[in-house]
């Protein structure tokens, strides 16, 4: 069978529904030594700031059950490097870049958007709103103020180049994640990523210490894949037009079927390939497999299943 | 993909052997046994499918035969959930293996005289590293310590493949009680070694460095630390390290490392981000580094 | 070594501080063919209503990865049962009660606090507040709204008999875990438990539906632990006066240890007895194992530990 | 604890057979062996301590042999990780069982006629039944089905242990094309069948219930509802039985089950809260229901 593996996220369409989690790969190029990087939907980048950042302390992961929880902290080499080493690198591949941008500021993410507007051959930009607002009190993230988190998805919208698609990357821990979508949709975004690792914490049973530094880290891996999927859910039931990026805990082809039928219509792969650095390319085949076994020729067709009782594929 | 970066694949368990308080696990692994050099590492796949344990352990090479088109070796003691699966694995069981990793040892031009030194199961990697200095006509001396006798490892082959080999334990029931460290000067002396390698727990390592800088010998060091990936994406065990440039950089230790120059890991900073490195709060030198990163190998 | 387990929570002396979790040990009848209830700290029983409940429609249950995803619906027959046939059958067995409630709306939480507290021998009410609100529009729970959670709180104090200590379940899944602590312990809650099981979703990648009936469920087990441990430390820093019962996920004694550094005095063993029915008894084995290896001679000198840099215990 | 109650033993595997499209696991378990009565299951910890897969797996017993102090054991089909993982069990392996769960078949107190219907894995709990009955020296017939014919359980011993056996198979493959109720009217009028017992998927034992219903006999089923405790703690299991005192309540399969008589079950309602049923939302009979509900005798 020759099964349509294309999606469409608003204006962008990819050839297949398997993405990257933002700093999850990298740019690509690490990826690269095991698979080709474009066969798979798109690379979707770390989070680049416009300056270099150091990131956070070291212990910066600890294992949980199915699942790690982490702090890197966006350590990265700013903008300008990634511009000119890590962009055209991927590029270069033939991959599909979908640029993830981390502000320290409003004004910031609107700056970022310019930047990589003026490179040729990105195709989307993701807003990470789960960084720190500088301009918060309690330094809370810019998700967790809805109208906060608007301003920054309609900054980037305005500062970005027409063709790109915006897409808004929510975290879950957030008091109302259909209000955030919401907010975010009004605010331009072209799409919606979801969800981000989510805020919890280990203490080491020997030395009696938080097992990250700094104490909180960010779980993620298959543990959080029923929060990822409840949010798609319910996000997808709230606004059933606007495109989703569904991700958290993406292990197998059978993960991205119960993703797409929750409403996503493309899904990333993250913490797995940590672990299974082949993964991207083993779960497009397997949800490939997934399509054929049950006879569905179109991908597509899938976004959303969850919602229509009875009726199936 | 390409003929020198690390291959992923299952392979075949030769065999499993006890040896003291460790295990050693030969797999059948041509793809990683061909691109191998001395003081990379791989990762191993623990707990199965559907393992709640996520993440890859990594393990230095100890050793690689030609056997069976390309054997490679491990060595590692029970610590936890992963490397207790590991102990039960049998002949003929597929592992999940990631290699060769990491940045090799470099090796000295000239026939210098070489002093290794390991901390525990820090020793490992060491032996390869040891046929390698030996087939370029160096001289090999071991200094490995342990907190017992069963925990210094492959003592006897390092007697059989160095010059001289002195061993130390925490608890003195093998060789001199003591540290590494507590010997290592007087070896350097003796066997007039030119240059040092070591591998173990950090402080070791800092030890090491230290006692390497009092006798002006350089010293190459290779890090343990925590990694959830192994390859440069995860960005989650990096230690401060200070380039060429003299600037210092939460370096990768999976890719970047794990060998890194003695004297370029600032080993008071672990665990901290300087406030003098690259991209840290309050860091003052953006425009001068950003130049500075692109310019950098980072191939 | 002859290690000292006893723990304070308030007003009430433990023997020790493994306790089962509230609608993961029924009223401890099941478990007792596996082990003798008085063993351990503490039974907590299903949440009980003032009325018989059928609870939710099949599938209730689907497994994911290190946890579940379930909806029971507090299914129960109603505090006139429990008060007849449970909680007697519990007490005889020289099991210590520590009874789980669940109003349809305040009053009720009121009534049931009267009810249980005419009988003797219970050692404290557990709040619910992981019930929907009636009074609610958008059909929240109580835990939604910081206010009529501490209302629900003070309510059950003040028809609760006062050598009864009142616990204050809370959600984890709720804007401001640290608020809500707050809030129910300025409501004069002797204790706090935490943490609730945290709404998700799964599909079944086969029939394409949500897996269980009604679409969200709860998640529980191992995966959710480091977002319980999260919510323990951030309380017992808010608010280190207050005691708590920490729960999420707890599968050996090295968890219990976990949670008690993190800041519980006491820890519930909830879906883990599901796949081990020896569970409580093993864990506060292990535990009691981790101690004596450690040196450590009494139990609660290991609360709050984690908040302690270098001082051990 | 108790002399009658289920017991949790990591139990030896004694052998792993491969019959068919299924396996038949066979562990050393005196404790399970010496309290079973037909038509209890088991549940299996699954994946060993580090596994993602957190719920046991539930599995009639088939047989109890007095070897090795008492074994049983259970055959299964693999369907997913749980089964997959026990196909991989090699003798010596420690399974982790509680057992026995649940009511078992009541037995008739005469020397009746009655006949066996199994659906797939669920003809399994009916040959520890047919032995049982036969020792009362009732007549037992056999009707077994499966969706092919390597689907189809034990089929060689049903015809060893019962008077006669039909079988069928959804494809043909072996027996009557078709379903067991397509033919089980008539085997109940051949063999006079003056009881019924069904295991298999809902559907199957509302299509059973109704035959015997037709032909005026009584029809035992046992049910295979997805259980997270198999010991009554979670309630996840529940159908909804119509009591003796005429009111529906959400039974648990695992112990007011999984054998109910077949009239009780609503089946019709499975999957839904039916309105009339104790504590349903707007149900009405509080006062009542009550003093009904304590005076229940649930031991
Ligand atoms: C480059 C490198 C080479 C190594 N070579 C060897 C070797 O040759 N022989 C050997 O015995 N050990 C070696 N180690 C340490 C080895 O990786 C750990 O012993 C192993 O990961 C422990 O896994 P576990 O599941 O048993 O322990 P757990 O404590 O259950 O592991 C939990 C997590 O912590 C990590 N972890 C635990 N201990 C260490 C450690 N000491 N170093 C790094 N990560 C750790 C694990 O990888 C895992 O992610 C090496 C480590 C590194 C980084
Ligand atoms: C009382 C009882 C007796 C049973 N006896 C047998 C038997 O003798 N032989 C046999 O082959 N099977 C039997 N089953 C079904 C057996 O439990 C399932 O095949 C098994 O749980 C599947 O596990 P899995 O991990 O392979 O499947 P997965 O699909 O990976 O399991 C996921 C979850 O769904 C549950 N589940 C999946 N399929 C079923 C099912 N059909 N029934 C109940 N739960 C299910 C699992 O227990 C697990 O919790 C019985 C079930 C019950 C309730
Ligand atoms: C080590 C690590 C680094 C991450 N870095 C970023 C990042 O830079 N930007 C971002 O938007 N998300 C980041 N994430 C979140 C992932 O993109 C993803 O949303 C989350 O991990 C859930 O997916 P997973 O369970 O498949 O990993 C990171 C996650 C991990 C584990
Ligand atoms: C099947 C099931 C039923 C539960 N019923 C209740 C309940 O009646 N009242 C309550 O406060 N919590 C209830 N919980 C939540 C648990 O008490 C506990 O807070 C949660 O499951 C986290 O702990 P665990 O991961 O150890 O299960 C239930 C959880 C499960 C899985
Ligand atoms: S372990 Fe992931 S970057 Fe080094
Ligand atoms: S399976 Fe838990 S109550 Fe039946």
């Amino acid at each position: 069978m020759n099964t349509d593996l294309r999606v469409r996220l608003g204006g962008l369409e990819l050839p297949n529904p398997v993405v990257t989690a933002a700093g999850c790969a990298g740019s690509g190029r690490e990826l690269a030594q095991f698979f080709d990087i474009a066969e798979i939907g798109a690379v979707t980048t770390k989070s680049v700031m416009l300056e270099p950042h150091a990131g956070r302390p070291a212990p910066r992961m600890a294992e949980t059950p199915s699942g790690m929880l982490s702090t890197t902290g966006m350590q990265g080499p700013g903008v300008d490097v990634f511009l000119q080493r890590d962009l055209p690198w991927l590029l270069s591949r033939g991959g599909r870049a979908i640029v993830s941008v981390a502000g320290s500021g409003t004004a910031e993410f609107g700056e970022l958007a310019r930047r990589i507007s003026a490179e040729p051959g990105v195709d989307a930009i993701e807003v990470n709103l789960s960084c720190p607002d500088p301009a918060d009190p309690a330094g809370r993230r810019f998700a967790d103020d809805v109208s906060r988190a608007a301003a920054v998805v309609s900054t980037v919208r305005s500062h970005a180049r027409s063709d790109l698609s915006v897409l808004a990357k929510l975290a879950a821990d957030v008091p109302d994640v259909v209000a955030l979508a919401t907010a975010c949709a009004e605010a331009r975004a072209d799409g919606l990523s979801m969800i981000n690792a989510v805020r919890g914490m280990a203490v080491d049973p020997r030395t009696l210490r938080p097992a990250v530094a700094g104490g909180m880290g960010g779980l993620s891996g298959p543990a959080i894949r029923p929060l990822a999927v409840g949010c798609v859910f319910r996000v997808h039931e709230a606004l059933p037009e606007v495109p989703i990026i569904g991700m958290g805990g993406v292990r197998t082809g059978a993960d991205v079927v119960e993703f797409m039928a929750a409403g996503a219509s493309a899904v990333a792969v993250g913490t797995i390939n940590f672990s299974d650095p082949s993964a991207c390319v083993r779960v497009l085949r397997e949800f490939t497999e997934a399509l054929e076994a049950r006879g569905v020729s179109r991908a597509r067709d899938l976004v959303g299943a969850a919602h229509r009782p009875g009726v199936g594929v | 993909m390409s003929d020198y970066g690390p291959v992923q694949v299952r392979c075949p368990v030769l065999n499993v052997r006890r040896v003291d308080a460790y295990y050693a696990i030969t797999v059948v692994a041509p793809g990683i046994a061909e691109r191998f050099r001395s003081g990379q590492f791989v990762s191993v796949a623990v707990g199965g499918d559907h393992s709640s344990t996520l993440l890859r352990r990594p393990f230095a090479v100890h050793d690689v035969k030609p056997d069976y088109g390309g054997t490679i070796e491990f060595l590692f003691s029970v610590r936890g959930t992963g490397t207790a699966w590991l102990a039960e694995r049998r002949s003929r069981d597929l592992l999940d293996v990631v290699g060769p990793l990491g940045r090799p040892f470099p090796l000295p031009r000239d026939p210098v005289n070489c002093v290794l030194v390991g901390g525990g199961s820090g020793s490992a990697p060491l032996f390869p590293l040891a046929q390698s200095l030996r087939r370029r006509g160096c001289r090999v001396d071991f200094v490995l310590g342990g907190a017992s006798a069963d925990r210094v490892f492959s003592a006897i082959t390092a007697r059989r493949i160095a010059e001289t080999a002195v061993f130390t334990t925490d608890d003195g029931s093998f060789g001199t009680r003591g540290r590494v460290t507590d010997v290592l000067g007087r070896v350097v002396e003796e066997c007039r070694s030119d240059v040092a390698y070591a591998c173990g727990p950090m402080p070791m390592l800092r030890a090491v460095t230290a006692v390497a800088d009092t006798h002006g010998i350089p010293v190459q060091v290779s890090v343990e630390e925590t990694m959830a990936c192994g390859i440069g994406i995860c960005m989650t065990c990096v230690i401060p390290v200070v380039g060429e440039d003299g600037i210092t950089r939460m370096a990768r230790s999976c890719v970047d490392g794990p060998v890194f120059r003695g004297e370029q890991v600032r080993f008071d900073d672990v665990g901290t981000i300087p406030f003098d490195a690259l991209g840290a709060p309050g860091w003052k030198g953006a425009g001068a580094s950003r130049s500075t990163e692109s310019a950098r190998d980072i191939a």
